[in-house]
């Protein structure tokens, strides 16, 4: 069986495991939805203090939607005792993973990219920054899902791993928050926004040629 | 207390149900439409335009009877609810759960008509008033109520856990009703069922009343209507139901 | 039936040495086995007969020593080893929310085809009639078959086996042990734990217990 | 053994058990330190902004917060038979759901509560607010404990719940977030109080009465 | 030792029925089981063992027929029969972050206290030394005993054992049984299902084939 077949058929198990999981509480559409709708009814609906708000609140709900949904690139696995078979599996385990955080990505990010400018658009983003919303998460949120699986990969066999997965990942998150929400802001106020795309896609380059190999072998040390 | 215990059971019965409603069916319809219509050429032409609003206050012929239908057919499904949980009668559950999409079109109706008609009344379409706020929840509390019962996936827990939900929810309704009086609100007081008598001209009251009495007709057909598919498809394997489709 | 005779079936553990949390488990232990050899390891509970087959097949290191494939340690070879063995553990790598058939084929391209298709090999444990169910609506009984299945489905040469039998029925028990006696006849080789009495009737069987020694 | 007891063995267990437990990714005073510390970020440091948003930001965390850990309540002791196992108690089921609601509060709720007026100053709210903010938290958190078990005992058992619990207890919800946000920006803009607190009180009272009797009976109707 | 006679332990299933999706597993079956006696259930996978056990100790309502404790329905005495009733079923009920010592004292207060103090019951089940350990690190026996060790902490008169053997080591399996006939020699009862052969020197044993019929 070839090395791309596996990756397929992972790929289409997660995503089918995804569609049957249970209280999926922590499921990153509704989520994303959720804080975006309760954001006005909490902070009262001023229309101009919301467009303000709004390319912060977006990135943020994102992130946030992207780290509560990565315990289960491995966590599930861990449990029963699938992740040891693909540790004895005769495919390389980069791969494996690579596989699994496409998923992972599919399943989180693709989704909020797609209603995303409907949920701009209720908190009055100006729709001359919609295009560079999409682009931003669409490069931003890769990066969240791939970085996200190493921090994920280090501490999946841990007993107490209590906060320090936040702790790993969140730092690393902080500069694709920062890069995407002044992307969304400079199109918004009419600048230019290529500086920060560019950055963006850097760190997209740089954690796809990466992450899957540091995440692998955080796996094995995990493991053993 | 006996006889009402035999009266209860027999209703209860599946196979009566399904004779009698059929029976009632025809009955109600007719009073449906005659009711209707006279609300609403009642309602719409003979009844005067309003000194303050003009005509937009025709609005009321629907938002104010939808509005009591949501709340009347919630008091409905949790009087179902109890009778599911402490007696166990099968019939209830089939009209909770029946009426549970007939009472989330009605206060969407009513949300709906009470927005089109805030807009000129209050100059917005939505505040967070406890009146509306407490109507949107009945709303989604509808929602949770079919979407539970669509995902339990053994029939008997799915009628019990929606039962439980359903009296669970039965504390948004006085909220929803005494809301006015709690709190100030921008939505006005009650008007029309009040102990000292409505205040309100009969020709707006009579063809309000109409309104509601044919909603409420309205209310009790199609939910027999889907009472009744239920429960040929609940019994399928039963000797009554092979010997209707057989009869047939 | 693929021929298995084209490579040596050799694993060998050269003193290997195992402490948990301070208590010794064992130290310099040496097991092998080879084509056509079932190795049992029995011991009273916790003696770490779980550990050493973890050990063997490569999920833990041992604190000393080292398990050797065809004469090479284990982790030079691992891919070569991890296509030529299959493990099924107390965990048993099912997903619940997945049908046994969903299980089994994802199973299968982790480890290469085999012998039985994948409906073959649910119809051989006897799941024929559930391939469709969510293994969570399985029987104790059946979610262990639907884990065991995954043994003919791959043509591994090496089975490694944590308490197979663990809420079989009699009948079940009967039918993983002649799949046993097959793979055995066929020069596979085989490393199981197990409380019960095993009736093999193929191949050379070893027992090695740690609760001696 | 009396029910007074069992109530405090099992409320020290629980305890105990989200001291030792592992991975909590939804650790709710992370979660809440996050999202506030993040908004800045996000949003971009004005401060009139912020003070502005502060009451909002606070309460739409706690309620966050809360609903992500909801599933604590009673999914792990589902899952490995520990449900059952009070259900066969011959104490009162109720008492028992109980005794899990008051850990879940102290677990998720009274730490906000602690750091709840140290984020609230970091957004620049008015210190005139704060007694409010705590006041609000206090009377508000146990509310949406106690109704979240009654949603978590519904859809325990299902293998399908998907987002149906965010959907039951998300409603529930946005009435306690309103009253506890009107509240604190009533008090920064020094007007009376007193209102919303009533009504964040009499919820609090109808929580207590009512959650625990019918998260008991969700719960046998779910296991069986 | 409590004293057991002191109320009349009888349980009685008078013709249950119960279909899971539509498969009817079981029809108008009754069964019953008194002081000093054991009911053995025995049947292939999936013939509905595990369903039966919990319909019997209340977790699950039959879809017909009802359940008697003493002669009442056991939804109308709940208290009482939880009160002397203890059920161990596939899920054992065990936390896996606390020690052996946290979970049987939590489980002791759930059912009221019995002839052994907790840590009289882990050195029963040969635990000692392992109670400050948390459930996680035992291994797979130690965990069963750990969980079966909860029947000593209470003074249940009924015991309702879902596979007890399951990852026992023989002396494990002699000791769970000696603790049986312990407990019906003192007029308790015990309903069980086991694919192993049951060996019971007291109390009269009853048989159920689920397979047949
Ligand atoms: C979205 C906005 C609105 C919602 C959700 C809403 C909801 C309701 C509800 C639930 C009731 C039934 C109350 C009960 O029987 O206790 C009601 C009644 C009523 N509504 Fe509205 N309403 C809205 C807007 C309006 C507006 C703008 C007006 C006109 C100024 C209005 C006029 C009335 C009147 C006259 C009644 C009958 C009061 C009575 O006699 O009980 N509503 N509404
Ligand atoms: N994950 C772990 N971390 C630390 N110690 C462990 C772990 N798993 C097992 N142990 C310890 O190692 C010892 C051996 O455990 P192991 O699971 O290998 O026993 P076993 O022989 O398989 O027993 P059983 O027959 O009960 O399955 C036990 O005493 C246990 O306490
Ligand atoms: N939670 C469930 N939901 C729906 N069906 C189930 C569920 N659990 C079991 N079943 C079905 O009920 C049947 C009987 O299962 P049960 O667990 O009672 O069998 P068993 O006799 O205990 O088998 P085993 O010996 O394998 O433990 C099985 O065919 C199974 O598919
Ligand atoms: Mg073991
Ligand atoms: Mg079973």
């Amino acid at each position: 069986m070839s090395v791309w077949q596996a990756f397929i058929e992972l790929l289409k198990r997660d995503l089918r495991l995804a569609m049957r999981r249970r209280a999926e509480i922590a499921n990153p559409l509704l989520f994303f939805v959720m804080v975006i709708v309760l954001f006005p009814l909490g902070v009262g609906a001023e229309p101009n203090l919301l467009e303000r708000m709004s390319a912060g609140v977006v990135w943020v709900a994102a992130l946030l939607a992207a780290l509560l949904t990565l315990d289960s690139i491995f966590r599930s696995d861990f449990e029963d005792g699938t992740l040891e078979q693909l540790l004895l599996s005769a495919q390389p385990l980069s791969v494996m993973v690579l596989a699994k955080v496409v998923a992972h990505w599919l399943v989180t990010g693709l989704p909020l990219l797609l209603v995303a400018p409907l949920l701009a658009m209720l908190l009055g983003m100006k729709s001359a920054a919609m295009g560079t919303l999409m682009l931003s998460l669409l490069l931003g949120t890769p990066v969240l899902s791939l970085i996200g699986a190493i921090g994920v990969a280090l501490t999946v066999g841990l007993r107490r791993a209590g906060v320090i997965l936040s702790l790993l990942v969140l730092p690393l998150y902080v500069p694709v928050l920062i890069f995407g929400a002044a992307a969304v802001d400079a199109a918004a106020s009419g600048l230019p926004v290529a500086g920060q795309l560019y950055i963006l896609a850097a760190f997209l380059a740089m954690a796809l040629s990466l992450a899957p190999v540091a995440a692998a072998s955080a796996l094995r040390i995990s493991l053993s | 207390m006996n006889s009402f215990m035999k009266w209860f059971h027999k209703w209860g019965s599946p196979p009566w149900f399904y004779r009698v409603s059929g029976k009632m069916l025809p009955w109600l319809t007719g009073l449906f439409v005659i009711t209707l219509v006279y609300g609403l050429y009642a309602g719409l032409v003979l009844a005067p335009a309003d000194y303050q609003q003009g005509d937009s206050f025709r609005i009321i012929y629907v938002h104010v009877p939808a509005a009591w239908m949501g709340m009347f057919i919630y008091m409905v499904m949790a009087a179902a609810a109890v009778v599911h949980l402490v007696w166990r009668i099968k019939i209830a559950d089939v009209v909770l759960i029946s009426s549970a999409p007939i009472g989330a079109a009605f206060a969407f109706i009513a949300l709906v008509t009470g927005s089109l008609w805030g807009k000129p009344m209050w100059g917005t379409w939505w505040t967070w008033d406890a009146r509306l706020t407490s109507e949107l929840l009945l709303l989604f509390i509808y929602l949770g109520i079919i979407a539970l019962h669509s995902a339990v996936e053994d029939r008997q827990s799915a009628g019990r856990a929606t039962a439980v939900l359903t009296l669970v929810g039965v504390v948004n309704i006085p909220i929803i009703h005494y809301s006015v009086v709690w709190w100030d609100t921008l939505h006005q007081g009650t008007t029309v069922m009040r102990l000292d008598g409505p205040a309100i001209a009969p020709q707006m009251l009579w063809p309000l009343l109409s309104m509601a009495i044919a909603f409420k007709l309205y209310y009790v057909i199609v939910m027999m209507l889907s009472a009744r598919g239920e429960i040929l498809a609940r019994e399928t394997k039963s000797r009554w139901v092979r010997e209707l489709v057989g009869g047939e | 039936m693929t021929d298995l005779a084209n490579s040596t079936v050799h694993l060998q553990a050269d003193s290997v040495e195992c402490s948990r949390d301070d208590r010794l488990l064992f130290e310099n232990l040496s097991v092998e086995v080879s084509g056509g050899e079932a190795l049992i390891l029995e011991g009273r509970n916790g003696t770490g007969k779980t550990t050493l087959l973890r050990i063997l097949c490569g999920l833990r290191r041992p604190d000393e020593g080292e398990v050797r494939w065809g004469g090479v340690p284990i982790e030079e070879c691992a891919v070569d080893f991890h296509r030529h063995m299959v493990y099924v553990g107390h965990l048993d790598g099912i997903k619940r929310e997945l049908t046994a058939l969903e299980n089994l084929r994802v199973l299968q391209t982790l480890s290469g085809r085999g012998r039985y298709s994948v409906e073959e090999a649910l119809e051989a444990v006897k799941l024929g009639g559930f391939e469709d169910i969510p293994v969570h609506f399985l029987s104790a009984g059946q979610k262990r078959r639907a884990a065991l299945a995954r043994l003919l489905v791959t043509d591994a040469r090496l089975w490694v086996l944590d308490e197979p039998f663990t809420s079989l029925d009699v009948h079940g028990i009967e039918l993983v042990e002649s799949l046993m006696d097959a793979h055995l006849s066929a020069a596979g080789a085989l490393v199981m734990t197990s409380h019960h009495q095993v009736h093999l009737s193929a191949g050379v069987i070893k027992r090695l217990n740690l609760s001696e020694g």
